[in-house]
């Protein structure tokens, strides 16, 4: 497929179509309302479908090629390091370049380290479908999914604690009822998202070694429903982008430099991810296929704006849900979409010697 | 009927915190209370709507004395509402049954 | 506007039993009535959660004269309140519509 | 397939029996209940469905035969004239034989000029199951879906604007805080109902054009769930019936009037929209299959009642929900899934010469 | 704690005159207040159930002083309730926070 | 298959996986929750299909062998009895042994009389997995599910009526205003389950009939969804499972002898369920597949926690919700689909003489 090809087919595939559907609603102020418990059904569903796909498909893997578990093993590591680097100088640029409080710039560290699951939804429809249009090649071993948490915790984590000791050294910590660092680390690792995955990949993953029949006939069912799910899904993040969108007045000043960030960013942490994946493709050969780059770009580069809210909002009740939530949801994610998925994946293309 | 003249202690608040909030509740010896969720509501901080991001509001209602009323206004309010969006009222009621 | 005063009744009690509940109220004449669904909340009869198994709790409030207040809060309390979980407290409204 | 056959398969289709059951629990007081959120995902999930099928079928269609673009043409606008006649008439026959109020008469011009979303989903499936079933034949090119807006929205708007005059004139028209027409229009057009079937036709256009393979992937899903989702969905539909039949004791002496018009009057609007299909495919050969007339009568005959009732509760505070509504649900709905679908399939097979 | 009594104003009634409603208190100045949805009732206009068909009740409360009560319920009642179901009442509550 | 086979393929299936991550969510005071309306739409769907598959497979199998239709009234019959003396005998156990009230007995003796869909739901998932496995031989006819609710009501109005009157004997029936048989038999024939499941076979089977073409189709949709509804639904019963678990508290000193009633009993009753069935399968050759008898020990094994709590509140408010509800759904329910599935499955395939 030629660059434009990519391009256009990912630019109007039906998920990203019915995002902007979602932002359009809200725009035009239609009567359309997805109801809360549809919302949560459905994120539901690819936390489950997305963990699930990676377990079975990490055992499947290590069966069929046993050094791929130290492939596996050395990017958890990377995610592992990525996810304290991409926190910290996120926090860093968040201060320095956009102007923002220690408390907001340390909340916004914690979103931008942290994962998206729509974000990675997305990547694993575009990786998935490349492999099997091309079934002969190798392209996405599947068990990329399993890196998520790893990225995801590190980096919320790190954002809190050290957003929290920053705070405490200005003094302008929280005078309120603290939270302390094992609620912190509770509600980061059972947090509805982080859990569910960890849960279906291991789920994932002990079906497919001891009852592969059954975990095949289960995994049918989400794969089925996955682009479909994640196409509903899309409508409903793109209505809560626009709700997002008025609140980025509260920005002020900081405005212009906010888009920039939130917008280029992620691109930047994106294409280290893919750097880094590159680098094991290297030295390990035969272990990563550029869907598996492409994937884990979509790991590093991807903002989050459903689990990361809620762990800041309790554990950073300084920082302004205003200020990161706009950032992430109106202004990454859709730039993610459309900029990184097809900034990456013709990077990772060209990387990886396909183009 | 023998009805007891009460105080209702009503708390809308951010569902994010309501654990802790009940927990400082029953810390100060409240054994019964009622929550509804999924209200949307407009205040100092702006627009609550009830969607997955930002959260919803919750409501949080005691029937008790007014000694413990007054306890609980004064806990919740400072160590929880300075940063979350929330507000406390008081009204009377008389418990008819038990 | 010329209100009049009027006495709210609100029952708390356990979903299973809403429609008998209901009955009830319209045998004492009461013609109009809100619920208020999905409630969760602690009692004596220990936490009641909104969930699929032991069901959740539900709100009645009827706005009515004293009279049938009373009568409300006695034939609730005496028919259902021993076995199944419930309050039943009254306050103070003014009607200003209708 | 003979008469018989026809009718027996479309009476015990299981969409149909489960609207059957469905009244049936509310008459035998059955403690089942289907939550609120389950019912607006069901109702997204199939004008999603329909929206997305129309808009990849019509750009296939016009891609395989551009001649076809002009037969969309012309049967949109046979449905913007059908939307106005079927209004203004459907208020004509309310007051003059049935006796209603100018507000209810106008109220039901709304509703029965309107589209019902669960009437074409019934039709849609019949027309797609018999092209299934006969590959080889030209029966449904499946872009008549894309029809729906026209009827939809100028019936709505056309009752509204005539019946708020026909109330001025009266001088009984509400003295409460009025609606202006730019609301009226605004409900209409970005209602859930086709605001959410437009989006969807877009999308559905557009990914079918720019992104093929994932177009083709997104509507497996919702082709696969239609007829589930369609079933329970009726399941709905036939509680939300059975509630409504107490309130036609409302309608006291109009009661036989209303209901036979509830009943014949769509019948007339569905053979009238067959007519005019019929005409088309004279004038213009090989555009329309006997399935296209058939869902366009599906369009022309069924008669609104989860979107006219929003639209006509807000636009028309005046007019009596307990006259619309149980006409609409309880007793048009059904005679159009029992009565009307077998004879317009009847008619149409026969007019185009397949028994 | 120093609590200042208040009016709380509520307003029961249908889903589809939600947004006009709330635009009309916003217009006496109004800039806080909390809705419920999903209420089911009976009154006047029969019974409210919460089904997708014919909506649900909503319930707006605002909390505020005497005069702007008096105005939120002289302004929905006679802009609205004439052809929309619905019942206005206010009780007094003493606002503890803020 | 090995037995040992049996029972790792048993125990790592996703759906059972799924359980123990909802019990583990709980235990670690994860913050993932299931919307309500989620868990309902989802037991509906088990219905659903369920009974969908089940009325049309009976369909299927009296036309194939018109001879079948005695074996399936039989094993109804069978299934009226069952529930009356599971029910009797259960009362008996755990009032003597366990030392249960008189109404918490009776009570109970409704819960593990009466049939537990989510297991009869694991049940039928296993048989049908082995018939699909294994095309070539008989193992599941698919219609016992028709058999659900003979034994379901039985069981329950065997409860409830004796339990009263057990309790007007005794002079501790509640003086509060007291609900009467016909409202008794109301509820318990027009609950949720058994009715929605009850209206499924109806539909199934004259779909299945009239319009097998349309059946096939919607089947389709229900087979092709039930594991993944299942496995997501067995998530939800494993979060209520633990949240009932501390309420086993309040059973004091009775616990011991509570837990191992709870865990043996229903083993019991699910093994006379085969032999039952065995004895039918001697009597008449052909008609019942080992799958058959296993399906019938997950109803006669089973024990309700969805349905019977919900009428026995209504009932029979004198007993104590938290005693029948931990012992169903945290004791007895994980017991059976770990040990009664397996000893079950292994009883059938023996007496068949399949391992
Ligand atoms: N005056 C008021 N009347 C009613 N509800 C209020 C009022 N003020 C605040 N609330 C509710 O309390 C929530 C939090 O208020 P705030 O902290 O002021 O943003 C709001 O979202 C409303 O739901
Ligand atoms: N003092 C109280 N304040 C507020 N709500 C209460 C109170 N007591 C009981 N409730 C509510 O009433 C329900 C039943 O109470 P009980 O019968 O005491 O278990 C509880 O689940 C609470 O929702
Ligand atoms: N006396 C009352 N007590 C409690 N709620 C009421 C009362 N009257 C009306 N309502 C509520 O207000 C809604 C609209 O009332 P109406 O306009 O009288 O039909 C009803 O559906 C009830 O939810
Ligand atoms: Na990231
Ligand atoms: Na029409
Ligand atoms: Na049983």
């Amino acid at each position: 497929m030629d660059i434009a090809g990519i391009i256009l087919s990912g630019l109007f595939a039906p998920a990203i179509l019915f995002f902007a559907l979602g932002m359009l609603s809200v725009i035009v102020k239609s009567d359309m309302v997805i109801p809360n418990s549809m919302s949560t059904a459905m994120a539901m569903f690819l936390m489950a479908a997305i963990g699930l796909g990676g377990g079975s498909k990490a055992v499947k893997a290590v069966i069929a090629q046993p050094g791929i578990l130290g492939a596996v093993i050395v990017v958890a590591l990377v995610a592992v390091i990525c996810g304290i680097f991409f926190a910290v100088f996120t926090a860093k640029v968040m201060k320095k370049i956009v102007g923002l409080s220690t408390a907001d710039s340390w909340a916004c560290a914690g979103h931008y380290g942290a994962v998206s699951s729509a974000t990675i939804a997305v990547g694993i429809g575009i990786a998935s479908a490349a492999q099997a249009q091309a079934p002969a090649e190798f392209i996405y071993g599947g068990w990329m999914a399993a890196i998520y948490p790893f990225m995801d915790s590190t980096a919320l984590v790190t954002a809190i604690l050290l957003g929290k000791m920053a705070l405490a050294r200005e003094g302008s910590g929280s005078s309120e009822a603290t939270i302390n660092t094992k609620e912190i680390l509770h509600h980061t690792l059972f947090g509805m998202a982080v859990w569910l995955l960890v849960c279906s990949l291991i789920i994932g993953a002990l079906a497919e070694y001891f009852s592969p029949v059954e975990s095949e006939r289960t995994l049918d069912f989400f794969n089925g429903m996955f682009r479909g799910i994640l196409a509903l899904f899309m409508l409903d993040m793109g209505m809560q982008a626009a709700k997002q969108l008025s609140a980025l007045r509260d920005l002020g000043k900081k405005l212009i430099a906010a888009v920039g960030v939130a917008i280029v960013l992620p691109q930047v942490w994106g294409v280290i991810s893919i750097m880094a994946m590159y680098l094991i493709y290297i030295m390990m050969p035969g272990t990563l296929g550029w869907g598996d780059a492409f994937v884990f770009a979509t790991i590093g580069g991807g903002c989050s704006f459903v689990t990361a809210p809620a762990a800041m909002r309790i554990a950073m009740p300084e920082a302004n849900p205003s200020i990161y939530l706009p950032m992430s949801v109106a202004l990454t994610f859709p730039a993610n979409i459309v900029i990184g998925m097809t900034v990456w994946q013709i990077l990772c293309r060209h990387l990886w010697g396909v183009v | 009927m023998n009805a007891h003249t009460n105080k209702m202690v009503v708390i809308i608040t951010e569902f994010s915190i309501k654990d802790r909030v009940i927990n400082t509740i029953e810390g100060l010896g409240v054994k019964a209370y009622t929550i509804e969720s999924h209200l949307s509501g407009r205040g100092t901080r702006g627009i609550r709507d009830d969607n997955v991001l930002l959260g919803e509001n919750i409501k949080i209602s005691v029937i008790t004395n007014i000694d413990i009323a007054d306890k609980i206004c004064a806990a919740v309010a400072t160590q929880y509402l300075k940063h979350y969006a929330g507000i406390i009222y008081t009204l009377d009621v008389e418990m008819m049954h038990p």
